[in-house]
């Protein structure tokens, strides 16, 4: 046991920061630091730097663009990339469509697709929950038929996430309707400029819009773009869910988030009860921070760590306490959130409200804590 | 000791039921209705005037019908059910009151008459840009020459304050302590902007504006004041119980009828418990929502205070409890500002800032509890 | 609505709280207030004190004593004997075997037993749980076999409180081993003294011993001691647990108990975090109290509300919260549990540790609240 | 950065989960040994000495080991498992780790080669009946004349006091500061009795009681017994976590074994999920633990006190919750002093409010909270 970073390691961590805080466009960090939203060309143009240094995918095999890290290292580049503000690379191509491609794509689908999925020249969406399968995926109706080469699909999908600036769209659909629910289902590539594809904004409770539903009307979709086997979706889609719970406990930015918070209260901060809830947030996070470097530590050939659930479930819980917190200092002021920036009342406070609500998600999304409850439950307990 | 509904009673809320159901029981018309400034339905202000249910708290000499705070609480419920946006607690009862409670008898003739007929909209602004719940005129100042007064500073977030004819606004008198003053809405630079739940404020500046007094010229009303915002917290919760009630309904109907992996969801005993859990948060909020009602009538303006307090802490406790518990057993659903049980959520959030958050509420009686032995429920 | 008491509740009010504070013993007033255990001999004297002024079981039939009292006067009488530090009569007589003996008991028995169990000439004990049958009371073992007018019971019974003191026990037995479950229970009443009743102690983590198990080795009942009808224990049982749930929410009791604290603490009630505790606390028992109130005012007939299972559930774990806090106030003179009374320890501190770990009873114990929410999701919420 | 055991450190975990499981796996025996005084076992007592665990903690020099805190805290975690209740420690790591601090070289070889050797047991008297958790002397008075030093006042309670053969008290010096000094255990008036785990602690009264100074005498000591107790309660968490472990074990064996209403508890999906929240009370409360643990040899002594109060407060936390789920989870049987998971439930208490409440360390953590931005795990 040993808390320091070997030589190696600080040396690597060095390394991220200076080039997050010195070489990483600032004007996009500063955005990120004051808990402003990014719009989608900083987005793009934050994903282009990283992979321009090689910072993109480092998880990815090395023949693509992966670095061949230790578990820790990637835990360093993520949490120096939060600490600096830099935008981490959008989860739906390096964290979800990339590692699938790399494992059961074919060698086509992995020339045609990773390097442009990698800088972010093609935005992936994600098509996986119905309005009837959410947490009960395997429930889903969106149907393709074979017809000749081709898939003909047809369906709706929904909760799909900045769906709006999507170029291509991973889709669980049925293939099968005749065999058990999850053995019907396969993966298709779906480009979204396609006849027959629509998406439909859903104006969330915070006033926001970065969810869709997406309708298939008789969508042809070439049959090279199927990945992996005819009926291996569900595995295919275990495997992605299983990535996407790791690194997604929301640690580094919530940290950041109370750190910001706390010097935006001001004289709030005497308050001994508003101090007690910053000290016992605080504790929190480091234990939870201090968890996932136990998870990463222990975790073994790309597998997720069962411990992955305690990670998900606990991050949103607290990142949604420093949310309620937020609003309780801003008081009456948060009431403008729907005032312009010559409001009096300062930006943080007005973001308070629509951010409270919104990270209400958090917990239901990528699957809710109840299923990650299950999960624990069953897989570690062995209830 | 009652804590029953008589006969009268009953019958009101019957019909605000009805009426506030047929505008607002589709939650569309209430998308609607929030859509655009002024955030509600002129029309259903109209119709809430014929009711009577705007002269509700006001006495008959002040063209009123003398209800009592049982009947107002009862209002604000049902209007909180629905999420009917028409502000009934921003105009009526707190600027209304504040009115009701300083004006002369010409000015609470004139405004609240106007107020109960449904003819205008008056707007309360007390809270200054990063001001807390406090009853003291922080950020606004009154001058005075001869018999004309204005007005200078900033007042923000003010509810409804860019759709009021007149706005209720609180000031420092030039020989100390807190006046209350008329002022025209088109005299005021307004900006106006959504809250989170579609609700409307807007940000008032005043810059020597002309501004008539309230009551006598030049006397000190922060007891008023206070004992107004009091009454307007208690009011307050009463609607976020009606919300809350709202959302506990949704939930079970949502869970006996939303099918997952091919059951119901109340096949699922963990959600079961949940909802019990927040069946127990509804209960002992109505409790205490109950008790500062009948305490405003029945209590000294202390009590008044600490009942404001009490029910304060407690149903914003609540309403964090069952404003995400409601989202959270719906699943994303709740997320969308198509259903009404997110927006309950929103509506609970904006309440509880507007009108005194759980840690203010504590750290009040927390000052206190060196003052008594037990809390006794009857006095 | 209205929240003041009407000139002839008020006046009840004064009534009783002249005799509770003049006439009833001060010295069993005395140790209750100052959070000390009752003896045997103690109890006896108090129920004994409440029946000479007929204040002992209010609520049975007037012809057994009962007074005919509004729902409103019984929570005065018993708000007010909590407010004077006068102990409840015991709950095995007076709510439980007592109002079944009045609705379910022959002539015979009610005149047998009815004035010796309101006067506590006898200690009742209730012998419902086994090891194997706690929430799931229905599986329950211990068996009642016919010989000739007789039964013959053999089997255990556990949990019994107090039972080192009880002079009969109130028995769920099983009668008929054929039929369903719950059909085949009868409800018997047992000399504990007869030959075959052995009454074990169970060490409690407290170190206290307040329950028992209760083994009987066939025990020869005569017949004329069955409650009701042969197979109708059940019923009994239901009607029983109905009636113990009401005024079981220990809201006066925790109420004081709250208030003695804040004496007792001295300054340590200056630190704000500690005010923080106290007020919510006395806030959410505000709202029990309140609750319990409204209860009573809707409640109709006898028939238990629902909302009983509120006041079990939120009153149990206020119990258990204001133990805590004063365990957390006791600090390391917690540890002196076991101390005497020269120790320069106050007594109060000394009694926290004991009284914490004991109170995870109440959750426990009489319905748990887990039963409590099943019947919340299930009767009021329709789930 | 490293959270693994090495292979030493595991083959030092199975020795002591052997020896310690030999002893208490049968919870009957744990019952036996604490039902009188001195409230522990003197053969395991003499065992652990022979496997050299009482010496882990000091150099070779004074007749110990040398090892490291991640080997002493891995000895707490497996005497908590099985609740053993000999006093490793109070005796070993608070008494003795004043004694390795502040003694001279013939001190600690003599003090401490005897505790190694299980021939001696020590206790710490540092806490003055009402004290709470201060590294101040508040309650004892030292005075000398000539060479010869006398300790008067009261201490309580001191774990293990009435059975220890020395005893390490803190007393105000008198010219300022905190010194601290070996008394015979038999030159004190004590009291024995037990807390509500079964473990014992005693009253120390002392009347001009001889005493020698720990060190070089009437140096202040303060920063030293701060230190000493941070460390202690660090190993108090380790000692927790074991506990928090065999009861999260328990319960997902009850779960899976014990049937209600015809099936395993394990049909009921609230339950479930409640034991996977105790689990995840419990890999929070593991990680800060392991971090504090480090801390001790490669932190400062304020990261030391840091780490002390983070690991404090959040091992209070999981203890209460792991607790009393624990307990409620089992229902009745958990309650009885027969069985474990109830048991371990009183040693969390009694751990707990020994070394430090969750208030106490969340208010020195709160007086920090503006010196820092955010927490940083690595350094």
């Amino acid at each position: 046991m040993q808390l320091k970073l070997s030589a190696e390691d600080a040396a690597f961590r060095d390394e991220m920061r200076t080039f997050f805080t010195t070489e990483f466009p600032q004007e996009i960090r500063d955005k990120v630091l004051a808990g402003q939203h990014l719009t989608h060309d900083e987005i793009v143009a934050g994903q282009r730097a990283l992979n321009a240094a090689g910072l993109a995918v480092p998880h990815w095999p090395e023949e693509w663009g992966g670095k061949g890290w230790t578990d820790l290292q990637r835990h360093l580049w993520h949490e120096e990339m939060q600490r600096a503000g830099v935008p981490a690379p959008l989860a739906f191509n390096a964290s979800m469509i990339g590692p699938v491609l790399a494992q059961f794509g074919s060698q086509e689908q992995k020339e045609r697709f990773l390097p442009k999925t990698a800088n972010l020249d093609i935005w992936w969406s994600q098509g996986f929950s119905e309005p009837d399968a959410g947490s009960d995926l395997a429930s889903l109706r969106t149907t393709a038929v074979r017809d000749g080469d081709d898939w003909i699909v047809n369906g709706q999908k929904t909760w799909t996430t900045l769906g709006q600036y999507g170029d291509w769209i991973f889709t669980l659909v049925r293939t099968d309707p005749e065999v058990k629910k999850q053995a019907g289902i396969s993966m298709l590539l779906i480009d979204m400029t396609l006849e027959g594809v629509e998406v439909r904004p859903i104006e969330l409770i915070d006033g926001g819009h970065e969810v869709n539903e997406v309708w298939f009307d008789d969508v042809r979709v070439p049959g090279d773009l199927l990945v992996g086997e005819q009926g291996g979706g569900w595995t295919i889609a275990k495997f992605l869910l299983g990535n996407e719970r790791v690194g997604v406990a929301p640690v580094g930015a919530t940290k950041r988030a109370l750190a910001r918070l706390k010097e935006d209260a001001g004289d709030l901060l005497d308050d001994p009860l508003t101090r007690a809830r910053v000290a016992e947030l605080e504790n929190e996070l480091l234990a939870l921070e201090l968890t996932a470097l136990r998870v990463v530590a222990h975790s073994a050939g790309g597998e997720p760590h069962p411990a992955s659930s305690v990670l998900k479930l606990k991050g949103t819980e607290l990142q949604q306490a420093v949310s309620e917190l937020a609003l309780d200092l801003a008081g009456p002021g948060s009431l403008a959130s729907g005032a312009d920036d010559d409001s009096p009342v300062p930006g943080w406070a007005r973001r308070t409200a629509p951010t409270y609500l919104n990270l209400r998600k958090a917990s239901i999304y990528g699957g809710s804590n109840e299923i990650q409850r299950q999960i624990i439950a069953r897989t570690i307990l062995g209830l | 000791m009652d804590f029953t509904y008589d006969d009268e009673q009953k019958a009101l809320r019957e019909a605000v039921r009805g009426l506030a159901g047929k505008a607002y029981a589709d939650f569309e018309s209430r998308r609607t209705a929030t859509a655009e400034a002024p955030g509600f339905d002129e029309a259903q202000w109209a119709r809430l005037a014929e009711m009577g249910v705007l002269g509700l708290p006001f006495s008959e000499d002040d063209g009123g019908v003398g209800a009592g705070p049982v009947e107002i609480g009862l209002v604000c419920q049902e209007l909180g059910r629905v999420l009917a946006p028409e502000p009934f607690l921003a105009s009526v009862v707190h600027a209304g009151g504040l009115v009701a409670a300083a004006g002369t008898p010409e000015q609470r003739a004139d405004l609240l008459g106007r107020l109960a007929a449904g003819e205008i909209v008056l707007a309360a602004a007390d809270t200054s840009p990063g001001g807390r719940w406090s009853a003291d005129a922080e950020g606004v100042t009154a001058a005075v020459d001869g018999d004309d007064w204005t007005l200078t500073g900033v007042r923000d977030p003010v509810p409804n304050g860019a759709r009021a004819d007149h706005v209720i606004v609180s000031a420092s008198l030039p020989d100390g302590g807190t006046g209350l003053f008329v002022v025209e809405g088109a005299a005021v630079t307004r900006t106006d902007y959504a809250a989170v739940d579609g609700s409307r404020a807007a940000r008032l500046e005043l810059d020597g504006t002309p501004a008539v007094p309230l009551g006598t010229p030049g006397q000190d009303l922060t007891p008023t004041i206070a004992t107004v915002s009091d009454i307007t917290r208690i009011m307050g919760a009463n609607q976020a119980l009606g919300v809350m009630q709202a959302q506990v309904a949704a939930t079970t109907d949502y869970l006996t009828s939303r099918k997952q992996f091919g059951v119901t969801l109340n096949t699922f005993q963990a959600l079961n418990f949940r909802a019990a859990d927040m069946y127990v948060s509804l209960e002992l909020a109505h409790s205490l929502v109950d008790w500062a009602t009948m305490t405003i009538s029945e209590g000294s303006q202390d009590d008044i205070a600490d009942a404001a307090d009490r029910v304060g802490l407690q149903v914003a406790r609540a309403g964090r409890h069952i404003g995400q518990e409601a989202i959270q057993l719906h699943g994303g659903i709740a997320m969308t500002a198509e259903y009404s049980v997110g927006v309950g959520t929103a509506h609970l959030a904006v309440l509880e800032q507007w009108l005194g958050g759980a840690q203010h509420h504590l750290t009040r009686l927390s000052a206190r509890v060196g003052d008594h032995g037990a809390v006794e429920a009857l006095g």
